[in-house]
């Protein structure tokens, strides 16, 4: 299998790869919007989505039921339901720019994808090979960079729109974001400075971040996350407010804004905005697993190897590498659940708010942070 | 106007923190995340709907299952956005039971599209014979549809148990009162 | 009683403090009234005589304490006012009349004491079933209840019981249990019906109103003893259980039967209309009016009321109508046939016509027998408005001889009738067969069904206008409930067909066309329709003295010296 | 493969940076910037400078254009207010464009070395490591990294002047 | 078929700085006169890394974290230069900012 698979013109590989992984992002964030429902609705003490359910499947004894009030279902009908609906499109707005805002939101998410590691496998050698599209040099420059391009689609839709609420979502939408981009890159910074400690092979690969956190020993398993708190809370908080997540949703804040820069949309140009915000989640989510949660290691201090030489799977590279997929999206996740749960719990921030949050409270907290990692990875060099 | 100057407590450490006070929350919505359902799944179950409820407005019967309304129209004339409708009629002399009463509705109409259940037929009602009951979701696919008739309203009031007739009292006067 | 007092009449009262100068014989209820003071009352009634007996009108009275042997009234030393001697027991108002010096109290404790025990003793028996009376809302008793009873009930024992549903006549139904016995309905029947038929039989509680045997209240005012009910004793059998009054809009209107013009109050709600009242006018017709006008409203939502405008019978739309008439009319030999039912402002619209045409206008003059009270053997309600618009100068004939043989001769193809039926106005079937008829009007009848053309018209319910009475009184009556769908206000339409001919335009709207009408109409100088009184206005007569009308007396007209049977 | 990928993206930048000059419409010339400048990214990215390309997408596509885009959208200048260049205008900075161009080209081309542009030679695999530029900035041009870390610095506090609302300056005139 | 030489990068590095030279002489929108400064600017950039590239070395490339850097402030500072001036003048057509001309 594998060699039929080596076999493949490199272009097919990649492409492949590349609808493999489009495939998986699709319906996670399908999946995760549903999972908000369900997860709001539970937050809040009802049931949340339980009704659709085909009719074939009805008859299904313990499971149909099961899923039926899991909303499985609502699921396909969301989709089937965005997809029929009239498209309409207002007469006011700009109309090649609002038509291509909602396929400018898809592509920095399915874009970073390439350079994000999900799994890895033990090669015949023993060492870990991620698995991912493209493992370059500069994986989180890269999603920084692609990823910064998210705020076009916003901006955009908010000026096509031709209206006031959509303007002014795009307007704060885009203040926002770059100003929390200065803060997220920063609180990154530590990380890669430990990573790439003096002596080492200097890389921003994702990979590399990963690797590093399933080394053996006692600081060398140390996820991120316990390592450096307080890069991984910036981090985070960031992630929130570049997602446009609540408490950060000062683009759609839909008390004061409507539906902020999607005021104007509907049916499927929509619902590529609301499949765009998952997508990123997701993104952001997964860059946030593979930084400070460990990648792919099922536990702290723990690292995949070990659970390979346990359960004999170290010459089963494709078991290997599917376990390691379930437990990198496992996290994946379960931080998407923290999102939600975020976003259930935190009511909005007021606009000004968020930006004297991002650039008074969250930036001189992660430049403190870089310069005290800087002095403590000083400190440490000579020892080594 | 006075005006009256709260004095707000100065926020402590932890509350300014915001921090603290956001995990407080979360630990707040992770316990309501495992904590049972408040709602009611709609159709299947049902409200139990509290005394003094008011729902559709319906007419009613008295126990002898004869209809209390006279017609005499207050609850058309106190009707805020004028929804009910009566055409008087008389109760024609053949009827033994109820002819005393001489005077019932012979079309009584109620748009529920105008309806705001504000329970002002009831309380004006000198006969006791139109009631905000219990039924609360009304729905239909025309405008016509939305009109309760006389006959549909006595169907969704039902008979009230109440002892009073008043009419039967009359009527029972007439026969062996202080006739002359 | 009303007679007109001499300033010297006057005397001058206190009622609660205040002084009133009241032409003397004026009783206290009156004399309240115009101080806005009301003193409730229920057998007393200003048309009928008083008797005095439901005591609901009690007051204290006084007068003034004289000096015995000076003969002057006593001054309070304190005050240096009148001291009153107040009699010891309360009088009552209605048979109470102005004196000098004459003082009532009219909201002393004994007073209010004296309404409470009424109002307690008429609740005695009384059976509490407004919600089925249909006097509910205009009742006395429920209002005095309201504002002067005890709130209250002591009675423990059964009520009397008496017949619910008596039919007095054709037209009444008695319900003897809500009586109070007041008698105003037997005064009524005595005094201004002339038809003695009602009376009080049995006695104290038992007492029960009721017809002298062998009879029964069938006059042609019966409905006026409902009117006068104070409670819902006497109710109308063609208005029972029909609607509250309190849904009911009024609107003023005359009664069109007869040339005595009756002033009326139109009750509609939603544009129907459920019933005709009376409205007091001292001039013309009290407070009454006759059965036969109050039914008057049936002809709205007759079976046989024209609907639509047509062409050879076949249903067409206004325009279309309009232009067919203005071509017949265009095409010469025409005779116009105006109204003696129409309006003052139809009346001359049909004159400009005329004029326009340059023919002279006939009209069809109806005689009936009057009954000397409210219907005069004239039954056209206006033809003094067709003299003073100058729509015809002479009194009309009966019958339209001189038109008929105008058509024998074949002078006129084309008659233009303005809600006139012309067959009932003696043209034959030969003489129809001979000519082109455009018929206006409300109702199908033998004219309609022959004419070429028919445009349907507005009954008086439906319009505003004027008419003119037989007493050269110009009176208004307004719309009371918008016309049928796709009938056409008369005027409108007879501006159109002016306009069609070639007249002058004139606008179909009221207060605009009273402009031109009192500019062109000597007798009509100076009015307008918008300030026109509602009790009317008298015109001067002076042009038309001579001419000898078909009048009968009644209530407040006695014809003048020319005999009413020489014409004809 | 390269080669092929070299014209299309230069084409792709070119055509974008031409439509920048030429679109009277400020937001459509700030989008074809950005795709001018995805174009320039993807030239460095043959180039072997991956970081560069990023940086250069990072920078100017996340925040430089977005900012223009922001600034235009506020100041909101319509396209339709703007009138048709002037045939004079264009003909001038057409010549002097072209002067520029050529003086430039010839330049440039005069200073490439006789083995840059040879088939079958085995460039240096500069720029793909991070180490390099790392070890560049912090030794040989440690000078210019403080004097532009300096500059941003001032540039940073010029930006908080300039926009500055001086509300009580401007209600006292 | 091109081959990627030096000579091309440059070439096109050279049209790009052309192209936005001819934009600054011709547009009368200060804010795309902006932009065509910066688009010289990155053309001057691709120009360094190509020389870099095939030079071997690494100075054009540190070179062009200068220039990014530079272009960043200089955005910075010229859009709010840019906006101070539209709050003054209400426009932002260089023809129209023509005070000192009278």
């Amino acid at each position: 299998m594998i060699a039929l698979w080596s076999n493949l013109h490199p272009a097919l590989q990649m492409l492949l790869k590349g609808l493999a992984v489009i495939l998986v992002i699709f319906p996670i964030a399908g999946a995760s919007s549903l999972a908000e429902r369900k997860v709001s609705a539970w937050i809040q003490g009802r049931p949340g989505p339980n009704r659709a359910i085909p009719i074939w499947f009805a008859w299904v004894p313990v499971i149909g039921p099961m899923l039926q009030k899991l909303g499985v279902f609502h699921l396909m009908s969301d989709g089937v339901k965005m997809l029929f609906k009239e498209d309409a499109l207002p007469g006011h707005v700009n109309k090649p720019y609002f038509i291509l805002a909602p396929i400018l939101a898809m592509i920095p998410a399915f874009t970073t994808v390439t350079v994000v590691p999900f799994g890895a496998y033990l090669d015949a050698a023993g060492r870990t090979i991620p698995l991912m599209l493209a493992n370059v040099d500069v994986g989180i420059l890269a999603v920084f960079a692609v990823g910064s391009l998210g705020v076009y689609s916003l901006i955009i839709a908010g000026w096509a729109s031709n209206s006031k609420y959509p303007f002014l979502g795009g307007v704060r939408a885009s203040a926002q974001l770059i100003s929390y981009e200065l803060s997220m890159t920063l609180s990154v910074l530590p990380v890669f400075l430990w990573v790439n400690a003096p002596g080492t092979a200097g890389s921003l690969s994702l990979a590399r971040v990963v690797e590093f956190q399933s080394q053996p020993g006692f600081w060398g398993g140390t996820w991120f996350i316990f390592l450096m708190p307080v890069s991984a809370f910036v981090f985070l908080v960031s992630l929130y407010a570049e997602t446009n997540r609540q408490p950060f949703d000062m683009a759609e804040c839909d008390a004061d804004l409507v539906g902020g820069f999607h005021t104007e949309y509907g049916a499927f140009k929509w619902s590529l905005f609301f499949v765009a915000e998952y997508s990123h989640m997701v993104v952001g989510s997964a860059v946030f697993t593979l930084l400070f949660l460990g990648g792919w290691n099922p536990l702290p201090w723990v690292p995949l190897s070990d659970v390979a030489v346990w359960l004999h799977l170290a010459d089963a590279p494709i078991l290997l590498g599917l376990l390691s997929i379930a437990i990198f999206l496992g996290k994946v996740l379960c931080s998407i659940f923290v999102f939600m749960w975020v976003r259930w719990t935190i009511p909005r921030f007021r606009y000004d708010q968020v930006m004297k949050l991002g650039w008074q409270r969250l930036l001189p907290l992660a430049i403190a942070n870089l310069i005290v990692y800087a002095l403590i990875i000083a400190w440490l060099q000579p020892k080594n | 106007m006075a005006t009256v100057t709260v004095s707000r407590k100065p926020l402590s450490l932890s509350e300014r923190a915001y921090l603290p006070q956001i995990l407080a929350g979360m630990r707040i919505t992770l316990k309501h995340l495992f904590s049972p359902n408040v709602t009611l799944s709609y159709p299947e179950q049902r409200p139990a709907i509290p005394p003094g409820y008011r729902g559709v407005p319906t007419l009613v019967m008295d126990p002898h299952g004869r209809e209390k309304c006279v017609s005499c129209q207050l609850c058309e004339f106190v009707c805020p956005p004028k929804a009910i409708r009566i055409t008087p009629g008389a109760v024609p002399a053949d009827q033994p039971d109820r002819a005393h009463v001489e005077k019932a509705p012979a079309a009584f109409d109620i748009d529920m599209l105008r309806c705001i259940y504000c329970g002002l037929c009831q309380e004006v009602c000198p006969e006791e014979a139109i009631f905000l009951q219990n039924q609360f979701s009304m729905s239909g696919y025309s405008r016509d549809e939305m009109v309760n008739h006389k006959d549909r309203l006595y169907e969704l009031g039902g008979t009230l148990p109440d002892q009073h007739f008043k009419w039967d009292k009359k009527k029972a006067a007439e026969e062996h009162g202080n006739q002359h | 009683m009303s007679s007109s007092p001499k300033p010297a009449d006057l005397v001058t009262v206190n009622i609660d403090g205040r002084d009133i100068s009241v032409p003397k014989g004026t009783n206290v209820i009156e004399a309240a009234k115009q101080l806005g003071i009301e003193i409730p009352h229920y057998c007393y009634h200003p048309k009928l005589t008083v008797v005095g007996n439901c005591r609901m009108c009690l007051i204290e009275m006084g007068l003034p304490l004289m000096d015995p042997a000076t003969k002057q009234p006593v001054l309070a030393a304190a005050t240096g006012k009148l001291k009153v001697n107040w009699m010891p027991r309360p009088q009552i108002g209605c048979a109470t009349n102005a004196m000098p010096g004459l003082h009532i109290r009219t909201s002393t404790p004994m007073v209010k004491e004296c309404r409470e025990g009424v109002t307690e003793m008429l609740l005695i028996n009384h059976p509490l079933d407004c919600p089925i009376c249909d006097q509910a809302g205009e009742c006395k008793l429920q209002e005095h209840s309201t504002e002067y009873g005890r709130g209250y009930s002591r009675f423990v024992e059964h009520k009397n019981v008496k017949p619910k549903r008596t039919s007095l006549g054709p037209r009444v139904t008695l319900d003897d249990e809500r009586c109070i016995l007041c008698s105003r309905c037997i005064r009524f029947s005595k005094e201004v019906a002339h038809d003695d038929v009602l009376g009080f039989i049995d006695r104290g509680s038992y007492s029960t109103l009721t017809c002298y045997p062998g009879k029964k209240l069938e006059n042609n005012y019966s409905l006026c003893t409902v009117d006068i009910c104070p409670v819902g004793a006497l109710t109308s059998t063609d208005f029972r259980f029909k609607m509250r009054v309190w849904f009911l809009k009024q609107t003023p209107s005359i009664d069109t039967e007869s040339s005595v013009g009756a002033n009326t109050e139109v009750w509609s709600r939603e544009g129907v209309i459920y019933r005709l009242t009376p409205r007091r006018n001292d001039e013309v017709n009290d407070t009454w009016m006759s059965d036969s006008g109050r039914m008057l409203y049936q002809q709205v939502k007759s079976a046989d009321r024209l609907a639509s405008p047509a062409i050879n019978g076949a249903a067409t739309d206004f325009e279309t109508a309009l232009k067919a008439a203005g071509n017949l009319l265009r095409a010469g030999s025409v005779a116009v046939v105006g109204s003696g039912r129409s309006s003052v402002e139809e009346q001359f619209l049909t004159k400009k016509l005329a004029d326009a045409l340059k023919v002279s206008a006939s009209l069809v003059s109806r005689v009936g027998e009057g009954d000397k009270i409210l219907i005069s053997s004239d039954c056209n309600p206006n033809v003094r408005g067709a003299l003073v618009t100058g729509l015809i100068a002479a009194l009309p004939s009966q019958k339209l001889e001189s038109l008929a043989a105008d058509i024998d001769a074949g002078k006129v193809k084309t008659i233009l009738s303005v809600g006139e039926d012309l067959v009932a106005a003696g043209l034959t079937a030969a003489q129809f067969a001979k000519v082109s008829v455009i018929y206006l009007g409300t109702h199908a009848n033998a004219t309609s069904a022959a004419a070429r053309v028919v445009i349907p018209t507005l009954t008086v319910f439906e319009k505003s206008g004027t008419m003119v009475n037989q007493q050269f009184r110009l009176q208004k009556f307004s719309k009371a409930v918008p016309g049928p769908a796709g009938v056409t206000d008369d005027l409108v339409t007879l501006s159109n067909l002016l306009a069609a001919v070639g007249g002058a335009t004139i606008s179909s709207d009221l207060n605009t066309l009273w402009t031109t009408l009192s500019a062109e109409s000597k007798a009509l100088a100076g009015l307008s329709y918008a300030t026109l009184p509602a009790t009317g206005k008298i015109l001067d007569a002076s042009a038309w003295s001579a001419l000898p009308f078909v009048e009968g007396e009644t209530l407040h007209f006695k014809p003048a010296a020319v005999p009413a049977a020489a014409s004809s | 493969m390269v080669d092929k990928l070299f014209i299309i993206l230069s084409v792709v930048t070119l055509v974008s940076a031409a439509l920048v000059v030429v679109n009277k419409n400020a937001v459509n010339a700030a989008m074809f910037f950005m795709l001018s400048l995805v174009g320039t990214a993807g030239l460095f990215v043959l180039l072997n400078a991956y970081l560069l390309a990023f940086v250069l997408i990072l920078v100017y596509a996340g925040a430089v254009v977005s900012l223009f885009l922001f600034i235009i959208m506020l100041l909101d200048t319509r396209p339709e207010a703007q009138k048709s260049f002037k045939k004079m205008t264009v003909a001038a900075s057409l010549l002097g464009g072209l002067l520029l161009f050529t003086g430039v080209l010839s330049l440039m081309t005069h200073f490439v070395p006789a083995t840059a542009g040879a088939k079958g030679h085995v460039l240096p695999p500069v720029g793909a490591s991070l180490k390099g530029y790392a070890e560049q900035l912090f030794t040989t041009y440690l000078l210019p990294v403080q004097v532009v870390g300096f500059l941003l610095l001032i540039a940073m506090l010029g930006v908080i002047v300039l926009s500055k609302r001086f509300e009580n300056k401007e209600a006292a005139s | 078929m091109i081959h990627a030489g030096l000579e091309q990068y440059i070439f096109v590095s050279a049209l790009m700085f052309a192209l936005g030279f001819f934009g600054v002489l011709l547009r009368k929108n200060t804010l795309v006169i902006y932009m065509c400064l910066e688009l010289m600017l990155v053309a001057s950039t691709l120009a360094l890394v190509a020389f870099s590239r095939f030079n071997g070395t690494m100075d054009g490339n540190v070179f062009v974290f200068f220039i990014l850097t530079i272009a960043a402030a200089e955005v910075a500072v010229g859009l709010a230069i840019i906006v101070a001036l539209f709050r003054q003048r209400h426009t932002v057509q260089v023809e129209e900012l023509n005070h000192l001309k009278n």
